[in-house]
């Protein structure tokens, strides 16, 4: 199939504390290749820090990429000329937040909030906004009426929905989805989920799901990516990943959360934490804390390779 | 019963102010904790688990809430009468707490070792000397290296799991006898959960002590306790000992629940969902507060409001359908 | 430690650059020409011209600020034009009386501001809370001046306790000298208490709704240690951003309370040259203000040091 | 509230609906309504005073000088014979008129530097700098200096207490903008594209209104205590305009024997001053939004 979103070897630094004495780099996504296809919904998992929304942000244009290249729709946004390929496809793009609350303008009432991307892109008369508002707020399932109103007056799942029909309006293509159900209850989190399939479904979208929540991650995604500071160390199709994980930290990653009626097998409990992203440790990021690391996982990067199949992982050991 | 436990809370019912009025935040809570039990308490946001929690030791802002009624019997005597000074030799020593969010529950401007140090000091009236050596001895029983460093440092110097991990050795400093843990995982990574979950497990072990978890996390509350308590819209609306209630839950709610979780072992390609949302507090429903999203909801659901009934084998549910379907009904509590 | 010292002493160069430059401007960029001005209604020409002369008004613009920066480097803000003084030597004469003023007001200030704060904050909502608020509501509601004359009026002419007016210096006996600045320091502290109180107040509420509190409590540390020991400090932070402007109300009213009560300061001595349009001394004046007060600004960078970890190891 | 099938029992309220439940929560609110109470009974005699006192405030009249206050002069009269209640109203209006001026020119001006640097990070460092700078001179000693140069005249104290209620100003607006900027709505219009000058007008300025709102009502209180400070120490709008804080200056002799001169215009500065403050506790009470959310 053909990728509408393409990553090859992106790096992503930040400057900390800039103009300060001691300006620091934090290398927050090194070296990550993936591709994305249409219709499509990759899951992006990995603890916090991990750079999952990094990249994410890159994606949209809210960061450059520092080295490598993106494409989205065969358009490179890096590198000279990206900022009017960028430009060109922006209107097939949206993202969905993880705070339902920080992604609305209190000040704003709900409809001119749906219209807020129309009214960028211009030229559409009022009875014509006024009709996609509608539509739109049709289509996440919220009455009509919930155009004049202000955000405070609904629910977070409900706010969700009014962000997903603001994503929706300019009729993208691709949506990053950043933790976009991971601030929402239980039995909210299912009802946006199906919501977002749903949508998927009808008007062809692409989604880069971007969660830490594992078993969210599975309901909704085709393939899989896990990220471990800052790399890319696994990706494969759904079942692949989930039932025969390849990596040791994603296994150790599956074997971590809480099942409900206990463990199925006894756990592996990783020890210590991931390391300092300022001065990341030469080798495979994972060796400090990998049970079976060799002692040339501390010197030698892993390459990330295919090992059959779409399945790709970054690690020496494995076959 | 009573003999058994070392806590009951009974009829507690908490009310908030806002905007003027009085509003009912949990309503006839009763639990009960055997020594050495686990007792997980689980529910969404708006359920009233966390005022459950911050209840016992009344740690409500006390401008703005105030408990209705009930008691929270502990070793005999009720928390909600003793003297604001008995209270505080309680808190800490005999019964200690730690929070959801390990970030900000740390004081910034006093070091690790001074807040360790400090509950000792105040409970085993410890000098500063050996209160410092003794928190050093505590940070190794939560397994942070380099203890002897480590004390000396301040919060922001440490991570998530870290800073939890200080805020356990605090908690465990005096040996108490009961741990009231509010959401303690939440806040972190889901590897660093495991270990800080594990931790748990072990110090609890060690230290005989009784433990209540409050999670929104059905996996968590699965694993970790040996008693459920399911709480929706301020009620207690199911309960029971072991597995029980994930192989046959006996209210719509937790079943809906329970279905509503994504699972990670199996491939699903739609979730089931609950209907609708978790009613606001200020305008709570009449009849049970669960009959607008339950599909089983009876005529009688929307006007009378559902009594805790005791189903034996420790088990209650506060729906009456679905206990009198099952021919389960026993006596009421 | 040092080192960040030394960033922040480096950091506050172009301000007070900034500040020169705009106590330069000042006179020159309003409209009218200072030297018509100053030679006041019928000067002849040559008197105008030769105050112009006298204060390098013939030159351009830039070339008169690079001697006034330069003379300022060397310390020399110019002579007065009618004192018969430098203007350094005339603010040195009186820079004693304004600080001791300034000195015992602050010292009435901190800790009457701080507890009427504290206790409010911490007895929110009870009539102690409203009490301590009312009062410095009052203190940042009544002009300095008017409370000054009313003080004089019951303390000095109708109960004859306190001279109402003039300065003993510190050399003539400590008592002399503290009884002649005690009524003026004290009128001086009400709005800076007012102020102080209020902004305690708000600073302390806040902290007192953040976790770490509750977890004091959860710990069973007394109400009152988590109020001075674990709540305190944090507040401290926040009242520490407006120590800066304490000071600078401190110099404002110092200006009309030393009228008042006509003491030999600064503050009287900026009056004087106004009325007397003595640019110079106007300029030079302004201009030490503002270099104390970006000093103040960084002894309270300093004290951050002090007082937040946070910022030491940053 | 339910959520798919989410129904609104009533038709979205309209403009003036909020506005009226807005006015609602503030009168509930005691300072706010104190305050209120006091600043409208001086503005009503600010405005209303001089069609009804037709005594002409400069008019000197020799035979009634010192008269204590009675029924013919409410306030009494001073030591040329003026009537103190007629200078008392016409320097009530000068007060208002100053502290008003000053609030909104502080006000445009402190939100222009404040957004400009809070958004545009490339000047922000320059901007911000010149400001700290401008706050080194204490607002009075800057209207002292301002006054110098210009000449005793109502409109040079109104620039010289501008100029110095600016940096504050800019301040509270830039530190809003520089939290709004980083909400996910501002990146939500970013990404698709919005300008720099959309962001500000539609998202930044109406976040920032309500810290502004609340600082300009103290600016307002601050500068009629300034204004009052200047007349009385001579510095003001020059005689014999009436001013509070010059009938202060003049009374302040006879302050034992003819107390009604200095009196009143005390207490008037002071409502007036009271009246602010209490307004911005009241407004910073409703409008902040942590309350909001708690509530």
């Amino acid at each position: 199939m053909n990728p509408i979103v393409e990553l090859a070897e992106v790096s992503k630094t930040f400057a900390l504390g800039r103009g300060s004495r001691r300006p620091q780099l934090l290398h927050a996504v090194s070296d990550v290749s993936f591709s994305i296809a249409a219709e499509e919904t990759l899951g992006l998992v990995g603890e916090s820090g991990s750079g999952k929304s990094t990249i994410g942000r890159m994606l949209v244009g809210v960061y450059p990429a520092t080295s490598g290249r993106i494409s989205l729709f065969g358009r490179d946004i890096t590198g000279s000329g990206g900022k009017a390929n960028l430009a060109a496809v922006r209107r097939r793009l949206q993202f969905v937040f993880q705070d339902p609350h920080a992604a609305l303008n209190p000040r704003m009432q709900v409809g001119d909030a749906i219209a807020e991307p129309l009214d960028i892109a211009g030229g559409l008369d009022r009875r014509t906004r006024l009709a996609r508002i509608g539509d739109l707020l049709d289509m996440v399932g919220l009455p009509r009426s919930s155009a004049e109103r202000y955000p405070h007056e609904f629910s977070g799942g409900q706010r969700q929905r009014i962000v997903i029909a603001r994503a929706l309006a300019l009729k993208p293509d691709f949506i990053v989805c950043d933790e976009a159900v991971s601030a929402l209850d239980v039995s909210m989190q299912a009802q946006v989920v199906n919501l977002l399939m749903d949508l998927q479904r009808e008007f062809g979208l692409s989604y880069l799901f971007i969660a830490h929540d594992l078993a969210v991650v599975r309901s909704v995604s085709t393939r899989v990516a896990v990220m471990y500071a800052g790399s890319l160390v696994e990706i494969a199709s759904r079942k692949a990943l989930y039932e025969n994980p390849l990596h040791p930290y994603t296994r150790a990653l599956l074997d971590a959360v809480p099942r409900v009626k206990g463990a199925a097998k006894p756990r592996q409990m990783l020890q210590g934490e991931p390391p300092s992203l300022i001065d990341p440790p030469a080798g495979c990021r994972f060796a400090s804390r990998c049970p079976l690391a060799e002692p040339r996982c501390r010197v030698e990067t892993p390459k990330f390779r295919p090992v059959g199949g779409d399945h790709h992982v970054a690690c020496h050991l494995v076959a | 019963m009573s003999e058994s436990n070392i806590l009951e809370i009974s009829g507690l019912t908490v009310e908030f102010r806002s905007g003027g009025r009085w509003i009912t935040a949990i309503r006839d809570v009763d639990l009960t904790l055997a020594p050495r039990q686990c007792l997980g308490i689980v529910g969404e946001s708006g359920s009233g688990k966390s005022v459950t929690a911050l209840s016992i030791l009344r740690l409500h802002p006390a401008k703005s809430t105030r408990i209705a009624s009930g008691r929270i019997l502990y070793q005999g005597r009720d928390l909600l009468a003793v003297a604001p000074g008995e209270l505080a030799r309680i808190r800490g020593s005999e019964i200690a707490m730690i929070f959801q969010d390990p970030m900000s529950s740390l004081n910034p401007v006093l070091t690790i070792g001074e807040q360790i140090g400090e509950t000792l000091r105040i409970h085993q009236g410890l000098n500063r000397a050996d209160a410092l050596a003794k928190a050093v001895g505590l940070l190794d029983m939560v397994r942070i290296p380099d203890a002897r460093r480590r004390v000396a440092e301040y919060p922001h110097r440490l991570s998530g799991g870290m800073r939890q991990r200080v805020m356990i050795a605090m908690a465990i400093a005096c040996r108490p006898k009961i741990l009231i843990a509010d959401e303690p995982t939440t806040a972190l990574d889901v590897t660093v959960q495991a270990q800080i979950l594990n931790l748990l497990r072990d110090l609890r072990e060690e230290l005989g002590m009784s433990v209540i978890l409050i999670s929104h996390d059905m996996g968590v509350i699965s694993e970790f306790t040996d008693k459920i308590a399911v709480m929706y819209a301020g009620q207690v609306v199911e309960q029971a000992v072991g597995d029980g209630l994930f192989d046959a839950p006996m209210h719509p709610y937790t079943s809906g629940l329970l279905r509503a979780i994504p699972n990670i072992d199996r491939d699903v390609d739609r979730l089931a969902t609950i209907p609708g949302s978790i009613p606001d507090a200020a305008r709570m429903v009449p009849g049970c507060r669960f009959h607008p999203r339950c599909p089983e909801a009876l005529e009688s659901c929307r006007s009378e409001a559902p009594a805790m009934i005791d189903l034996g084998g420790l088990r209650q549910t506060r729906c009456p359908p679905r206990a009198e379907r099952q021919g389960m009904i026993g006596g009421r509590s | 430690m040092l080192r960040l010292i030394t960033f922040r002493l480096a950091h506050a160069v172009p301000i007070l650059l900034i500040i020169a430059v705009l106590a330069f401007l000042l006179m020159q960029l309003l409209p009218g020409d200072p030297a018509v001005l100053m030679a006041g209604e019928g000067a002849t020409p040559q008197a105008i011209q030769e105050i112009r002369q006298r204060l390098n008004l013939d030159q351009p613009l830039v070339r008169q600020l690079g001697t006034w920066l330069l003379h300022l480097a060397q310390g020399d803000l110019g002579s007065s034009l009618q004192l018969n003084q430098t203007v350094v030597s005339a603010v040195a004469e009186r820079l004693p009386v304004s600080l001791s003023l300034a000195a015992i007001s602050l010292l009435i200030t901190v800790p009457a501001g701080i507890m009427l704060g504290v206790v409010a904050a911490y007895a929110r909502d009870s009539w102690l809370d409203a009490v301590a608020m009312a009062v410095a509501l009052i203190g940042v509601s009544v002009p300095t001046f008017w409370i000054a004359i009313l003080s004089v009026i019951l303390f000095s002419v109708t109960l004859g306790w306190l001279p109402s007016a003039g300065y003993v210096p510190l050399s003539e006996g400590f008592v002399p000298w503290l009884l002649a600045l005690i009524q003026p320091a004290i009128v001086l502290a009400l709005f800076q208490i007012g102020f102080l109180a209020r902004m305690t107040r708000s600073a302390m509420l806040d902290v007192l709704d953040q976790d770490f509190i509750r977890t004091a409590r959860a710990k069973g540390v007394v109400e009152s240690v988590v109020l001075w020991k674990h709540a305190f400090r944090n507040t401290l932070i926040a009242v520490l951003t407006v120590v800066g402007y304490i000071f600078s109300l401190l110099i404002g009213g110092s200006v009309i309370v030393e009228q008042v009560f006509a003491l030999p300061g600064v503050g009287r001595l900026v009056v004087q040259a106004v009325l007397t349009r003595d640019y110079p001394l106007v300029q030079g004046t302004l201009l030490l203000f503002g270099f104390i007060f970006v000093l103040i600004n960084i002894a309270t960078d300093i004290l951050y040091l002090i007082v937040d970890p946070r910022v030491r190891y940053d | 509230m339910t959520d798919a099938a989410l129904d609104f029992a009533t038709d979205p309220p309209t403009w003036r609906h909020r506005a009226w439940k807005m006015a609602i929560r503030l009168f509930r609110h005691r300072s706010f309504r104190i305050g209120f109470g006091i600043t409208l009974l001086l503005v009503v005699v600010a405005t209303f005073g001089p069609l009804l006192v037709k005594t002409d405030p400069t008019a000197m009249q020799m035979r009634f000088r010192f008269r204590p206050p009675s029924e013919r002069f409410l306030m009494g009269t001073d030591g040329f014979g003026r009537d103190v209640f007629s200078r008392f109203i016409y320097g009530a209006q000068l007060s208002l008129w100053i502290g008003l001026w000053v609030a909104v020119l502080s006000g445009i001006a402190g939100t222009f530097f404040g957004v400009l640097s809070g958004y545009v990070r490339a000047i922000d460092s320059l901007v911000m700098r010149v400001m700290d700078a401008l706050l080194a001179f204490p607002p009075i000693l800057l209207a002292i200096g301002v006054n110098a140069a210009l000449g005793p005249q109502v409109h040079s104290v109104i620039i010289a207490l501008s100029v110095s209620y600016i940096p504050r100003t800019a301040r509270i607006v830039r530190a809003s903008a520089l939290v709004v900027r980083e909400l996910d709505y501002v990146q939500a219009a970013k990404i698709s594209g919005a300008s720099g000058l959309r962001i500000v007008w539609r998202h930044i300025l109406p976040n920032s209104i309500g810290p502004l709102l609340v600082q300009l009502t103290f600016v307002f209180a601050y500068a009629i205590l300034a204004e009052a400070a200047l007349s009385f120490l001579g510095i003001g709008p020059p005689p014999p305009t009436p001013s509070w804080g010059n009938i202060i200056a003049e009374g302040r002799d006879y302050a034992v024997e003819a107390w009604w001169i200095m009196l009143f215009p005390g207490i008037g500065i002071s409502l007036a001053a009271l009246g602010m403050n209490l307004l911005g506790d009241g407004l910073r009470d409703v409008l902040d939004p942590r309350l909001k959310i708690e509530g």
